[in-house]
């Protein structure tokens, strides 16, 4: 790997120091746009304690769900979890941390964390159990509360293609939390369908360039859908 | 006779103008858009990332890179857009959206609404629906009336956790239409055939009953 | 104009309402993607009293330059100004008020504007006369200022092309400050070298959604290249 | 003797590495473009919104949608994106760019920086430049040492209003490379043929000189 190129070769080298206890941040919303393999490997690895930032957190057999019958995870930041019962048994029971986080709000944590703002205000979650031991300010006579950004340890992400460059396109409503996601982490790793060579991406289409992502790997995805509504060809 | 929910959509829609771009919520709002009054275009937001959201795919046309806030695969309509979650919120957050349609356990008085949580029972998240209540002027709320039990959820103090505080101004239930304002509930609507005074029997929050109040038009 | 066809047909029309003392926002790097017309309309109605905000004030005889010898505008906020005599002249004669801001700072309040943050705290400026009159925070160590969100009475804003919905998208470093101006205008305008039909463009590949696009109107742009720099075909 | 322009630039470019996101600011650090050296590749970001700039244009290549920082027409490199200010900002405050090269007035033993406004006589404003030095932990300022007239411009304390505080750890200046740390300047190379009582004698700021201080290799 020289010079710009961020194409590693296997998940393993994608995955590679991450250690037990470091926070962790993942694109996707729902089973939509999620780094399906760069979980599964974290979950090979058996990497413990460690604290997912992510909007959902998956079902029982796939996406982050798969993390949590080895008790992977410690805590938990997302906006909408619960869509299987072990998350459910470990929240219960206090094995796992909730940190319950109104959508916008986390999607902004990431991108501050990205950007360099260490915190902002929001209206988002003023006066609910969101806002507890949170500053809250008055500006203009609406309320707000203080929200702290959010950095990781490691970003994992999934686009559509990139550039071996690291420069990213999404596709479709995958794209989601992933853009700010890949900005949040120390060590950003992003798996995608197709690789290409620097310049085959217009460069006003990048969504992401380059400079967020750290490792790019090339994978095939299940991409599982969790509500299959469809409409007859008649209507 | 208490609406059903299609009868809440429609009575909703008609609140829809020419050019709005809408967020509808999880549920009953889901179904605002069978019933988009004619000559009428409105734009829906899914705040997972897409505005312009378009019916449901054929089998053929299914794509699990496009799905709404609920999950469901969708389609895009001529002219969507997508964007990232940040991009989505700032919209949201940002007043950009015309009308907010969303469903809640309870509302009060002073216009707070708890719609995401009881706890010990139910505690999945509050997804994107802190940030709607927080962001948009233009809120519908639909809800029943009652619980089963005969239970107001008009209330003067809202009793589970709050997604918002003081933010509803409007609440369409199986039973009336409702302005909230100076800490009252106002009747502005009942539906076909309920009395007022089972309304106000099933209205905990101070409930301002002002001249005749007229039957929805559905 | 019905349903969400944003098209006008007149510069009048487009800047309909504005009126004196209102602040508008301005997109445009130099004299690189400005709404090069729009502020010509607004140069021909002679509203007076503006807050503009803009990363610069143009020239002499183009761009924002133009509203300086009729003193339509009250105050600047910009990060870097002063490329002609006129704006040096009125601002040292106390004529004209400026206010100096980062350039990463005002296009992050431009954004916090159109998104609904109030404020935000950034590490650029601390320590400097940026930061006077402003809160001070510590966040991990390190020194922060508070810095407040801009809005505007009306965003103008330079795109490439548009479908008649409103939907952008900006062509190379044109693009600069634009995407944010067109989210902090209560009324938005946006002039575009050509219109197309919605569909046309790809859902993937629009900048600025048209939701926060209120008017549309198609123009011919000079373009105008303020430091022409070029290499030997040879080298 | 003084370094010029052009040895201030190969300086800097010695510490380029493979790799490396660089911000070049207006002036001298935009020659060290033209002195990358073999085998190393950067990526040049400029703040207006594009990272991969390229090299000027030819006429027929000159494109007026497509500038750099410094207002000039340039081109884009093999892989280059564009993206908006608030995303080039977001690189720069971040921390994500790996070296920063600009100018300055003034810089003092506590790391502070003066390099865009002199009362009363230059107030065209900051630009990027106070984003920069908040941003990026990688940065070296290039200066002359000290005025035609022999006032340091290495300070105790800058005179002129700051642009960053206690963000700049190296400075090149044509007479030598020196390091900032615990309220000190460290004397870590000088220019060839430069005594180091020339330097010491054109450093205001406390300067500490360790054993033999080697020669820059140009």
């Amino acid at each position: 790997m020289a010079g710009f190129d961020k194409v590693v070769s296997s998940y393993e080298e994608a995955m590679a120091g991450l250690k037990d206890n470091m926070t962790v941040i993942a694109g996707g919303f729902g089973l939509c746009g999620i780094p399906e393999n760069l979980i599964r490997e974290i979950q090979r690895k058996g990497t413990k304690g460690l604290t997912l930032v992510s909007n959902n957190c998956g079902v029982d057999d796939f996406g982050l769900g798969i993390l949590l019958p080895n008790r992977q995870i410690k805590k938990i930041i997302a906006s909408y979890v619960g869509e299987n019962a072990e998350f459910e048994r470990q929240m219960m029971n206090g094995e796992l941390e909730v940190e319950l986080t109104p959508q916008g709000t986390l999607a902004e944590k990431m991108r501050a964390g990205g950007a360099g703002i260490p915190a902002f205000f929001t209206a988002t979650g003023y006066g609910t159990p969101v806002a507890e031991g949170k500053e809250e300010r008055e500006f203009d006579g609406r309320h707000y509360i203080l929200e702290p950004a959010i950095k990781g340890d490691f970003a994992i992400v999934k686009a559509w293609k990139a550039d071996r460059y690291g420069n990213l396109v999404f596709r479709k409503t995958a794209r989601n939390f992933n853009p700010m996601a890949a900005t949040a982490g120390k060590i950003t790793v992003v798996e995608v369908e197709e690789i290409v060579e620097p310049g085959e991406l217009d460069p006003d289409h990048i969504h992401t360039p380059g400079i967020y992502v750290n490792r790019l790997i090339l994978g095939t995805f299940e991409k599982r859908i969790e509500q299959r509504t469809v409409r007859s060809d008649s209507e | 006779m208490a609406l059903t929910r299609e009868q809440l959509a429609q009575r909703v829609a008609q609140e829809l103008q020419d050019g709005y771009y809408v967020n509808l919520g999880i549920g009953i709002p889901t179904l605002v858009a069978n019933y988009i009054p004619e000559g009428i275009e409105v734009m829906l937001q899914s705040e997972n990332g897409l505005l312009g959201m378009g019916q449901f795919p054929t089998e053929a046309e299914i794509d699990a890179d496009l799905i709404n806030a609920g999950k469901q695969t969708v389609t895009m309509a001529k002219g969507a857009s997508i964007f990232d979650s940040a991009q989505s919120f700032a919209m949201i957050r940002g007043g950009h959206v015309d009308l907010t349609v969303l469903g809640a356990f309870e509302v009060d008085i002073n216009g707070n609404i708890a719609s995401y949580m009881i706890p010990g029972k139910l505690i999945k998240g509050m997804g994107g629906a802190m940030d709607l209540v927080a962001g948009a002027d233009n809120i519908i709320v639909t809800m029943t009336h009652a619980s089963k039990h005969g239970v107001s959820k008009l209330l003067s103090n809202c009793t589970l956790p709050l997604t918002g505080k003081g933010c509803i101004k409007r609440v369409l239930t199986d039973l009336a239409f409702i302005e909230i304002k100076n800490g009252k509930f106002y009747l502005l609507e009942r539906a076909p055939g309920v009395s007022v005074a089972e309304i106000i029997s099933l209205t905990e929050g101070e409930l301002v009953v002002e001249g005749d109040v007229p039957e929805m038009q559905l």
